[in-house]
């Protein structure tokens, strides 16, 4: 029966993005929109009961499912959540029912198209975080990209076709190395079992060439430097609903790879190499933080600081110290991923109210909007003080907890890992500064009205999540840790023989 | 009631009192906003004195646990309260001048648009001070540390239409990020040694083995071994710089001046400023075990403490000269930390919170009463317009400048004393500074005083640019540009403005000679701050003169430091009252040899910060962006390989030439291809070589 | 020599088609041009008639295997034998064959030629490809090629007024004859070698070393050329895009779709059974074909504005991928290899089929260009048409995932990662122009009038359950590997007891 | 002695010049499709020298069935020919070139 | 003798079969090609393969030749304009055909391609062996070819039977058929031709009208 909790957290989205894609053209947007609400609702629903009937004491598989799907290459329909993946199974149906709201009125054309994309995307993204098998993993992984493809490139910007299809040929890029990653492991062990995998001894040649694919495939996800480019292109273009899916959900399936896949299949590998995705995180988080800073692009901007964040993420994931990962590095930063897609969601959505009232997204066209829009200033200002880890707000835990596990493997990288806390700050707040602070700009801004109730709903409930998290984060993290102390298990055994 | 409900209620009070004011406020109307906020605040003080009558009169010292914000690795990170003398000590002080700026934000604020908004705010402050001062950990702690820091980024900020205000109020919070990122690695290191976060067990582990401790060592660069205890202190102290305005990270806090000067009195000067001086001293069990931290600690204190006095020399701006008596004030202070004295800097702390609250508040007074003009040199004979303003500014600066009897005075000679019996490295350049200091302040305090309230009423002679704003717009009437008109005469600011000066006055006075007894030679401090006066035996000497608050006063006639102030007050008078034409005279000396310019660009720090690492970080921004970004990983990796794809996909594309023969002859070059990949392997395997 | 019988009731599938053939080429003289759809309706019942007698003949081939028997049965003294593999792709076959008449009716109506010469030469073409699928000797798989090809040879020039079918038709012919004259002296050389013409016979001298190395495997470099032309692998390929544009739409399905699974069993039946032994020589040549056909196919592919040269170079790649399934030698790849071209058939004949739906009279949908905006006019077929592109693209859930998965794996499993690498790297770089159709539809504006896609309700219905099916199979492969798997395990294991006698 | 290598190296002879034929040829479609006839010229006789040396009647079997086919062939050839020309009105090599790329 | 022979036949079937392919005039490719046909023949007597020979005599010197010669006249082709630029390609292809020739009879005459014990048959099959396995053994096949050959004609007849172009005539099956929707359609081409397809595709579907 509980399996069954996750199949309806995978199909209900799938079914209702269906449905609402039955209701055809435009003039039944009515139906679509109230039918995708239903069905983001019905979504969400059901992925409740994985965090409240969830054992925090239990490091196993919970909700486990299995049945029997390609026999012939012993694929099989393998599902289930661990401590590493409940949290995005959650936040992913959360985040899609936002999305919908967010999208509301403000798409006008090809609503049940739109709505659709996101539902089924919904859907296929639960699937890839609750995939225990590698091929079902891969379908999902994959199959996510024509949704998105779809979503940048209808609904998104100028340049829309230019980003769509750089974020499909990047991803698609890495995914395949991943996919050979997995007929090798399927060659070796017989199945296509991650949790097979995980037993499976490698030798140390072996164990590279699998964390160089499977750096591929997440790293361009995640996005680490420097296959990032992708993402400035793909959120600047995406319309706001996109861009908050991408942000909050899609890059934390790239950072969840490496947990599922890197760290476990190859850790003797991961510890060897450790030094190349702390180099490369740091690299995000220092390089990219000063690039932010000089954007003139809201959105721009904001994609950067994701990359940076995520660079964060990475970074927590390959603390190793004495062959062991450090347990607050890694808790921090699944806890930031958390953070993180209740601010970067925030962000963009934010990014997107001022956007369909103004349709700039230079900073330069904006001023004194805080005139206009108190109320959305100061919901902005929370979200802007979350994404520069401000105590208190969501944002902070997982920086916190990564720099606190930093200094404890190298203080050098805890240092310039911090920086982030300077960098971090000065790009949203000088941002922050330039679009809300002043005298009213221009006429555009003069014009502005304050969010309405659809708006303030969504901002509010994203304000509740992110102070939420800030304040009390044991509900979050405490899922996470047995799930995480197994990981470092994992991490720690040597598979060479 | 038991305690625990106590403390709880404490900061939760004025926290429900912002929430009402903050989310409710336009619903609410100003009074309710203005009562709600000012009844929790005043809560608040009753139950903070209540405690600290509590913990006096023999009370348990209260450590617990209010929730448990999560648990990582085996390790609980709390919110807790950890109440004892010096936490009530600074919910006193918090909570007593947090009141009175409320009290005087009524009148300050009443033409503001924004005023139910800035209560909100000054009662979140107040929250998130009591949370900070509170706390049992270094994780609140360090919550409290970044709340204050957002209020005050607020504050500052409050009148966010100006762009000097916008500007100053990301620089405070930017300066403060600097120093935060030194804290957290400091936390980092506490967690990472001492296994835990909570005061209570991290000190009882230094107890435990202080010797132990103090050998501990971490590498940092290869081959080099550096003092755990050393790193682990400077990179909290870093943190007390940024939030103390410590050199060099001090730029920050002129420039918040931007604010409202409620929250200069409130955040600037008695409280929020002071964080670090709490923290170090509530570490002192850490602090105490490394002399190195503690040098640093007193050179950057003196540092601080001389070279701002000077600047408030130069400063025209009512505010500004407060704001750099302020930073010189928080560089004794820390000097005093440096020379193991925390009980004299909390108490310097106490003392200074009080009389200079008294003397923003004060200045404030003057604003309204100027409409908000801040020029000194427009100012002058405001004495009998103003007279409670005055009496109080009077006395707030004979404390400031350690008048004897005067609450300054006992605190700040404390603090000559212990640097003077210090024993640390570069305490002699500090027991320079602070004497050096004294000149200065009594200079520059009595040259802000005899501009303001004595001498000409210069704001009626023409030829000040400030033109008299126009106060029927309520949007525009805090606006820089305002200033008394040649015709207008300054009055008397209402009762809500002087009542707090006039109630803060009175501690201003007395609250040394009641105080020194207790907290510096008694025991008030005895398990709270720890000092080994083994080694560092400065305390000793000030608690010996601390033994009689009385003659403490009596003697110091006969000391330097009252005869430093007397020069500094008669040097103030000679210039700006009895011969203006000297301090011209200095100043176009001072012009001529370029310390005035030095001292007018403040050092140049600013220059360093704005100019030097903003520019710098922008300028590298903008090179990684257009060169890293843009042209060498999209243009060249990405767009580059797909541009060869293209290239590649044309030139295979002109292979299918569309003729017969040209694809006939494909083929057969690829059979004869394929022939002699055969005749190879055969020729390989031997066949034609036999 | 195996003893001569006829047992011709084996052959009843071709023998029937064979028969209705004729009958159908008598009937027609007697429909008037108007009433061709009679004919048509008629090409269809003896296409579906067939389907059943295949369906029996596999049916029979499985029980009989159950029992433990093998399930090869033959017939012609040992010319033609029915195994599940020859079965399962003459279903493919008539499923493809049927399609092509299917969609392409409103297609051929408008352009002339729905005329008896369509649908006769059309089946005379099936024929070919069976008799080719069936074919234990060496004499019958050039007879069944070469009915195959000429037949298509002539269809290609069947709207006779159009300059650029002709040629299309002629250069198909001219290159098709230099590759089937280049196919005849390789067979010859295998014959000098092994002095017989049977498959299994040749496969049974070369276990027994009773042949000449040399000349046989000099005669395999020639196979190989042939192969590959009837594949369309780089460097035989260069008749493919020329043939698709010129060609009808129809006849580019024909063309595209069913004639890759005849080729595939003749790919099995010669190399993989006949010189199994050699697989290693071969399956190096195959290899360097193979890689090239990814590269030259997909790159070529990129710049094209024709979506029916798009697609001819888009099937050399898929072709090579194909080839890589095969060059592994192993059962596994040949399983990988005949799901690929099982699953290429249904794809390319939806892609076809959907191109063809957008053409009208006087207008040729050929230009990707002229997908313009599709999501506007029909979100219906536009969706089809994305899936058949993600399909072709080899994006889950489609199946041309799995395709690729299992040639993939065949590719692992025989240690040849690297080479698995080469596919993928190739198959992003050829995601980039099926992406583009997809982004001509969804992202661009629809240029000039809003033109709904024509064709009958039939055929619009049945494109839709192919399109769909793509995603049914993505999502269900399992069925349809398992068989096709087994079915090569037979064969496999089939021939490896023919050596034994 | 005639041997079996000698008709061989006829084969390989004839067959290389008609794939000269073909590949060379820019004018004259008829001449290319002559060129195929060579090269079945050559592959009939291969398999009838390795018939009458191998003792194997097939391989003579072949050549008949190849001369059947390639009659069929040529008759098919000849007709795609007569309607190229009809569009064209020229049968020349270079002319068919509208296709490519 | 018959070495003799041998290479007699064999010189001038190479002539033979270089001449058809460089020939100027298609007629005289013909021709030689005729000829070498001929030769062919002979050689295959010498191999006793008798009947064969006169097989191919009959079947492509007597049909298929005359066929191509038919063609060949019939098509107004101007020779003159064909020989341009013979020589241009030629160096290229003639080293190429080189090398593959060389390659080619590298192979054949290495020792190891000889086939041991490959005698000149004593006996050659006769007719009615033949004759027996084309009808017996290779009944399929046989039966294919006849197929084949029937593709051949209907593909011969259906690509090039004309009606005379200038034979009006009625179709009163096709008139009576004819449906609304097809006049309705053919109006609405007229409408968005113009708008669909500018210059290009016009030209194309212009071609694409049936001759007839």
């Amino acid at each position: 029966m509980t399996g069954n909790l996750l199949n309806l957290a995978i199909w209900v989205p799938i079914l209702a993005g269906l449905i609402v894609l039955a209701t055809g053209g435009d003039q039944r947007a009515g139906v679509a929109r109230w039918l995708a609400l239903a069905g983001a609702l019905a979504g969400f629903i059901v992925t409740i009961p994985l965090y409240t009937q969830f054992d925090a004491l239990n490091a196993a598989m919970q909700f486990e499912l299995v049945a029997p799907w390609i026999a012939s290459y012993n694929i099989n329909y393998h599902i289930g959540v661990d401590g590493l993946s409940v949290l995005f199974v959650i936040l992913n149906s959360f985040t899609t029912l936002l999305v919908v709201i967010a999208g509301w009125e403000v798409i006008k054309e090809r609503v049940a198209q739109y709505m659709a994309a996101f539902l089924i995307m919904s859907g296929l993204i639960n699937g890839a975080f609750a995939a225990l098998d590698a091929i079902l993993f891969y379908v999902f992984f994959e199959a996510m990209l024509i949704p998105m493809y779809l979503i940048i490139g209808v609904w998104g910007g100028p340049r829309r076709v230019y980003a769509s299809i750089k974020f499909f040929l990047y991803t698609l890029m890495g995914s395949l190395l991943t996919l050979v990653a997995f007929i090798y492991l399927y060659s070796q062990a017989g199945s296509f079992d991650i949790l097979d995998y995980y037993r499976l001894p490698l030798g140390m040649t072996a164990q590279v060439f699998l964390l160089i694919a499977f750096f591929f495939a997440f790293a361009v996800k995640v996005p680490m430097w420097p296959v990032h480019t992708w993402l400035p292109d793909a959120h600047v273009e995406a319309p706001t609903g996109g861009s908050m899916v991408l942000a909050a959900i899609t890059l934390k399936l790239g950072a969840y790879g490496f947990l599922r896949f890197a760290l476990p299949i190859a850790p003797d590998a991961s510890r060897e190499y450790a030094w190349v995705f702390v180099a490369l995180s740091l690299v995000a988080v220092v390089y990219i933080g000063m690039v932010a800073l000089v954007q003139s692009d809201m959105k721009k901007l904001v994609a950067y600081s994701s990359i940076s964040h995520m660079g964060f993420v990475t970074l927590g994931f390959f603390m190793f110290a004495n062959g062991m990962l450090n347990q607050y590095a890694v808790v921090g930063a699944i806890a930031l991923m958390v953070s993180h897609g209740f601010v970067s969601a925030a962000m963009f959505f934010c990014i997107g109210v001022m956007y369909d009232r103004v349709h700039s997204r230079k900073i330069a066209d904006y001023g004194g909007v805080a005139n206009k829009m108190p109320i959305f200033a100061s919901f902005f200002m929370l979200f802007a003080m979350a994404n520069a880890g401000l105590p208190g707000t969501a944002g902070f835990v997982g920086e916190f907890f990564v720099v606190l596990g930093a200094v404890q493997v190298n203080f050098w990288v805890a240092f310039a890992a911090a920086t982030t806390l300077i960098f971090g700050a000065a790009y949203t707040l000088w941002m922050y500064k330039r679009v809300i602070f002043g005298e009213v700009a221009n006429d555009n801004v003069a014009e502005l009205q304050d969010v309405n109730k659809r708006e303030f709903l969504v901002l509010a409930i994203l304000a509740i999540a992110v102070l939420g998290m800030g304040l009390y984060p044991k509900p979050f993290t405490d899922v996470t840790l047995q799930s995480v102390n197994h990981l470092i298990e994992l991490a720690a055994q040597t598979k060479l023989q | 009631m038991d305690m625990k409900t106590i403390y709880l209620l404490i900061p939760l009070a004025p926290l429900f009192g912002a929430l009402v004011a903050g989310l409710f406020g336009w619903a609410i109307g100003r009074k309710a906003a203005h009562t709600v906020t000012i009844g929790g605040v005043a809560v608040s003080f009753l139950l903070s004195a209540y405690t600290l009558k509590y913990l006096l009169g023999g009370g348990e010292a209260f450590n617990g646990t209010v929730y448990t914000w999560t648990v990582i690795a085996g390790v609980d990170f709390n919110v807790g309260f950890l109440v004892d003398t010096l936490t009530a000590m600074m919910m006193c002080v918090v909570t007593f001048v947090s009141l009175m700026v409320h009290i005087y934000t009524i009148g300050y604020m009443s033409e503001d648009p924004g005023y139910q908004r800035f209560f909100s705010y000054i009662s979140l402050f107040t929250f998130s001070m009591l949370m900070l001062v509170m706390s049992n950990n270094f994780v609140q702690l360090f919550f409290g540390w970044e709340a204050v820091g957002l209020v005050s980024y607020l504050l500052i900020g409050f009148w966010f239409k100006r762009p000097t205000a916008t500007f100053a109020n990301m620089k405070a919070f930017l300066i403060n990020r600097v120093g935060d990122f030194g804290f957290l690695l400091g936390i980092g290191l506490v967690l990472y040694h001492f296994g835990s976060l909570d005061y209570a067990t991290v000190f009882q582990q230094v107890a435990a083995d202080p010797a132990g401790w103090q050998a501990k060592t971490i590498t940092l660069f290869a081959g080099h071994e550096w003092n755990l205890l050393a790193v682990t202190c400077i990179l909290l102290f870093i943190g007390a710089m940024g939030k103390s305005a410590q050199f060099p990270l001090h730029v920050w806090l002129p420039d918040s001046m931007e604010g409202p000067t409620p929250i200069s009195a409130l955040i600037h000067a008695a409280t929020m400023v002071t964080a670090g001086i709490f923290m170090v001293s509530r570490m002192s069990p850490l602090f105490e075990l490394s002399d190195t931290a503690l040098s640093f600690i007193m050179v950057i204190g003196a540092i601080t403490a001389l070279f701002m006095g000077f600047l408030g020399i130069i400063q025209n701006d009512i505010k500004r000269v407060v704001a750099y008596s302020t930073l010189s004030q928080l560089g004794y202070m820390t000097v005093a930390l440096g020379a193991s004295a925390y009980s004299v800097a909390v108490f310097h702390l106490m003392t200074h919170a009080f009389f200079k609250a008294l003397l923003f508040l004060a200045a404030g007074s003057v604003i309204i009463g100027m409409h908000h003009d801040q020029d000194i040199r427009n100012m002058g004979g405001l004495k009998k317009y103003m007279p409670i303003t005055w009496i109080t500014s009077l006395i707030g600066s004979l404390a400031l400048i350690g008048t004897p009897f005067f609450a300054g005075f006992y605190s700040k000679d404390s603090i000559i004393l212990a640097v003077e019996h210090s024993n640390l490295a570069g305490s002699g350049f500090a027991t320079f500074a602070v004497l050096a200091g004294v000149f200065v302040t009594a200079f520059y305090s009595f040259r802000m005083y005899f501009l303001v309230f004595h001498g000409k009423e210069r704001w009626m002679s023409a030829g000040h640019s400030h033109h008299h704003g126009d106060h029927d717009d309520e949007e525009e009437s805090h606006d820089h540009h305002h200033g008394l008109g040649p015709n207008d005469k300054p009055h008397e600011s209402p009762w809500v403005v002087t009542l707090p000066l006039v109630l803060l006055a009175i501690p201003s006075v007395v609250i040394g000679f009641l105080a020194i007894g207790p907290m510096i030679a008694g025991d008030f401090f005895n398990n709270v701050i720890y000092t080994n006066l083994e080694a560092h035996p400065a305390l000793e000497q000030v608690k010996h003169h601390a033994h009689d608050a009385l003659a403490m006063g009596l003697h110091a006639f006969m000391t330097l430091p009252f005869w430093l102030a007397v020069a500094g007050v008669a040097a103030a008078y000679l210039f700006y009252m009895v011969k203006p034409d000297l301090a011209t005279m200095c100043d176009r000396f001072f012009t001529s040899i370029g310390i005035k310019k030095l001292m007018e660009e403040k050092y140049y720090m600013d220059h360093l910060y704005i100019n030097g690492f903003a520019a710098a970080g922008r300028a590298v921004g903008t090179v990684l962006w257009k060169v890293g970004d843009t042209l060498l990983i999209d243009g060249l990796v990405v767009n580059g390989a797909a541009r060869v794809v293209g290239f590649i996909s044309g030139m295979v594309r002109k292979l299918q030439t569309g003729y017969i023969y040209h694809y006939a002859f494909a083929m057969i070059l690829g059979a004869i291809l394929m022939l002699s990949f055969w005749l190879y392997v055969w020729g390989v395997s031997g066949v034609f070589s036999n | 020599m195996i003893p001569t019988s006829l047992n011709a009731w084996v052959a009843t599938p071709e023998i029937f088609l064979l028969c209705s053939a004729c009958i159908v080429l008598l009937f027609d003289l007697f429909v008037s041009d108007a009433r061709k759809q009679v004919t048509y309706l008629l090409t269809l019942l003896v296409l579906a008639l067939t389907a059943v007698l295949t369906i029996q003949s596999l049916q029979q081939g499985l029980a009989l295997s159950a029992s433990g028997v093998s399930a090869a049965r033959f017939a012609f003294n040992h010319m033609y034998v029915a195994d599940p593999v020859a079965d399962f792709a003459k279903l493919g076959m008539l499923l493809g064959v049927a399609l092509v008449l299917i969609y392409g009716r409103s297609y051929a109506i408008d352009r002339g030629i729905f005329k008896g010469e369509l649908f006769t030469l059309t089946l005379f073409s099936l024929l070919g490809m069976m008799v080719m699928a069936s074919a234990t000797n060496f004499l019958t798989l050039y007879v069944g090629l070469e009915l195959l090809s000429l037949a298509i040879y002539a269809l290609v020039a069947l709207p006779r007024g159009n300059v650029r079918a002709s040629e299309a038709a002629m250069k198909y012919f001219v290159l098709g004859a230099l590759a089937s004259g280049m196919l005849l002296y390789g067979l010859s050389m295998l014959y000098g070698a092994t002095g017989s013409l049977d498959v299994y016979e040749v496969s049974a001298r070369i276990a027994q070393a009773q042949f000449n190395p040399m000349l046989l495997t000099f005669g395999m470099v020639f196979v190989v050329t042939g192969i590959g032309f009837k594949l369309g692998a780089v460097p035989f390929h260069m008749w493919v895009p020329d043939v698709y544009e010129g060609s009808p739409t129809l006849l580019a399905q024909l063309i595209g779709s069913a004639p890759k699974l005849a080729a595939f069993v003749f790919v099995l039946r010669l190399l993989g059974e006949a010189m199994g032994q050699f697989g290693p020589l071969w399956g190096e040549m195959l290899k360097y074909i193979a890689i090239l056909s990814l590269v030259i196919g997909n790159l070529a592919a990129i710049a094209q504005t024709n979506i029916k040269r798009m697609l001819a170079y888009s099937t050399i790649s898929h072709m090579g991928f194909l080839l890589l399934g095969v060059m592994t030698h192993s059962e596994i790849g040949y399983a990988a290899a005949f799901f690929y071209a099982m699953t290429y058939v249904i794809t390319a004949a939806a892609s076809f089929g959907l191109i063809m739906l957008l053409s009208r009279n006087g207008f040729e949908c050929e230009n990707i260009a002229d997908f313009k905006g599709l999501n506007k006019r029909s979100p219906w077929f536009a969706g089809m048409m994305l899936m058949v592109m993600f399909s072709m693209a080899g994006i889950p859930a489609f199946v041309g995932f799995f395709a690729k998965l299992s040639v993939l794996r065949a590719l692992v499993d025989s240690g040849l990662t690297w080479l698995a690498v080469v596919a993928i790297v190739f198959s992003l770089i050829g995601a980039f122009y099926y992406l583009r159709v997809v982004k001509v539809m969804y992202f661009d504006e629809p240029e000039g009038e809003l033109l709904a896609p024509a064709g009958e309700l039939d055929a619009k219905l049945l494109l839709s359950l192919n399109c769909l099916l793509l995603l049914v199979l993505g999502v269900f492969p399992n069925q349809l590997l398992t068989s096709l798997s087994h079915a090569v395990n037979l064969t496999m294991a089939g021939s490896a007891g023919m050596m034994l006698q | 002695m005639v041997t079996l290598t000698h008709y061989l190296v006829l084969g390989a002879i004839l067959f290389s010049l008609s794939v000269f034929g073909i590949f060379m040829n820019r004018k004259n479609l008829i001449v290319m499709l002559m060129a195929i006839e060579l090269m079945l010229l050559a592959v009939n006789m291969n398999f009838i020298a390795f018939s009458q040396f191998l003792g194997d009647t097939a391989g003579q079997i072949f050549v008949f069935f190849i001369l059947t086919v390639a009659a069929a062939e040529s008759a098919i050839g000849l007709a795609i020919l007569v309607v190229l020309f009809r569009n064209l009105r020229s049968i020349a090599v270079e002319d068919l070139g509208t296709m490519k790329g | 003798m018959t070495l003799a022979l041998f290479y007699i036949f064999a010189a001038v079937l190479v002539f033979g079969a270089l001449r058809v392919i460089t020939a100027k005039n298609p007629v005289h490719a013909v021709l030689w090609l005729i000829l070498s046909f001929f030769t062919s023949a002979c050689l295959w007597i010498l191999l006793k393969a008798e009947f064969l020979a006169v097989s191919l005599v009959v079947i492509y010197v007597g049909a298929v030749m005359v066929l191509f010669l038919f063609v060949v006249m019939m098509l107004d082709i101007n020779f003159e304009e064909l020989r341009k630029g013979f020589w241009k390609f030629f160096p290229v292809a003639a080293v190429v055909a080189a090398i593959m020739m060389v390659e080619m009879v590298l192979v054949l005459t290495n020792r190891y391609a000889q086939i041991p014990g490959a005698e000149l048959v004593e006996q050659a099959p006769t007719v009615q062996d033949l004759g027996r396995l084309i009808y017996i053994d290779y009944f399929l096949p046989f039966q294919l070819s006849a197929v084949l050959l029937l593709v051949g004609m209907i593909a011969a007849i259906g690509l090039t039977i004309r009606k005379r172009k200038n034979t009006k005539y009625q179709s009163p099956g096709e008139q009576i058929a004819v449906k609304a929707a097809d006049r309705v359609r053919v109006l609405k081409m007229a409408a968005d031709a113009p708008l669909e397809a500018p210059a290009a595709p016009a030209a194309d579907a212009g071609e694409q009208k049936p001759q007839a």
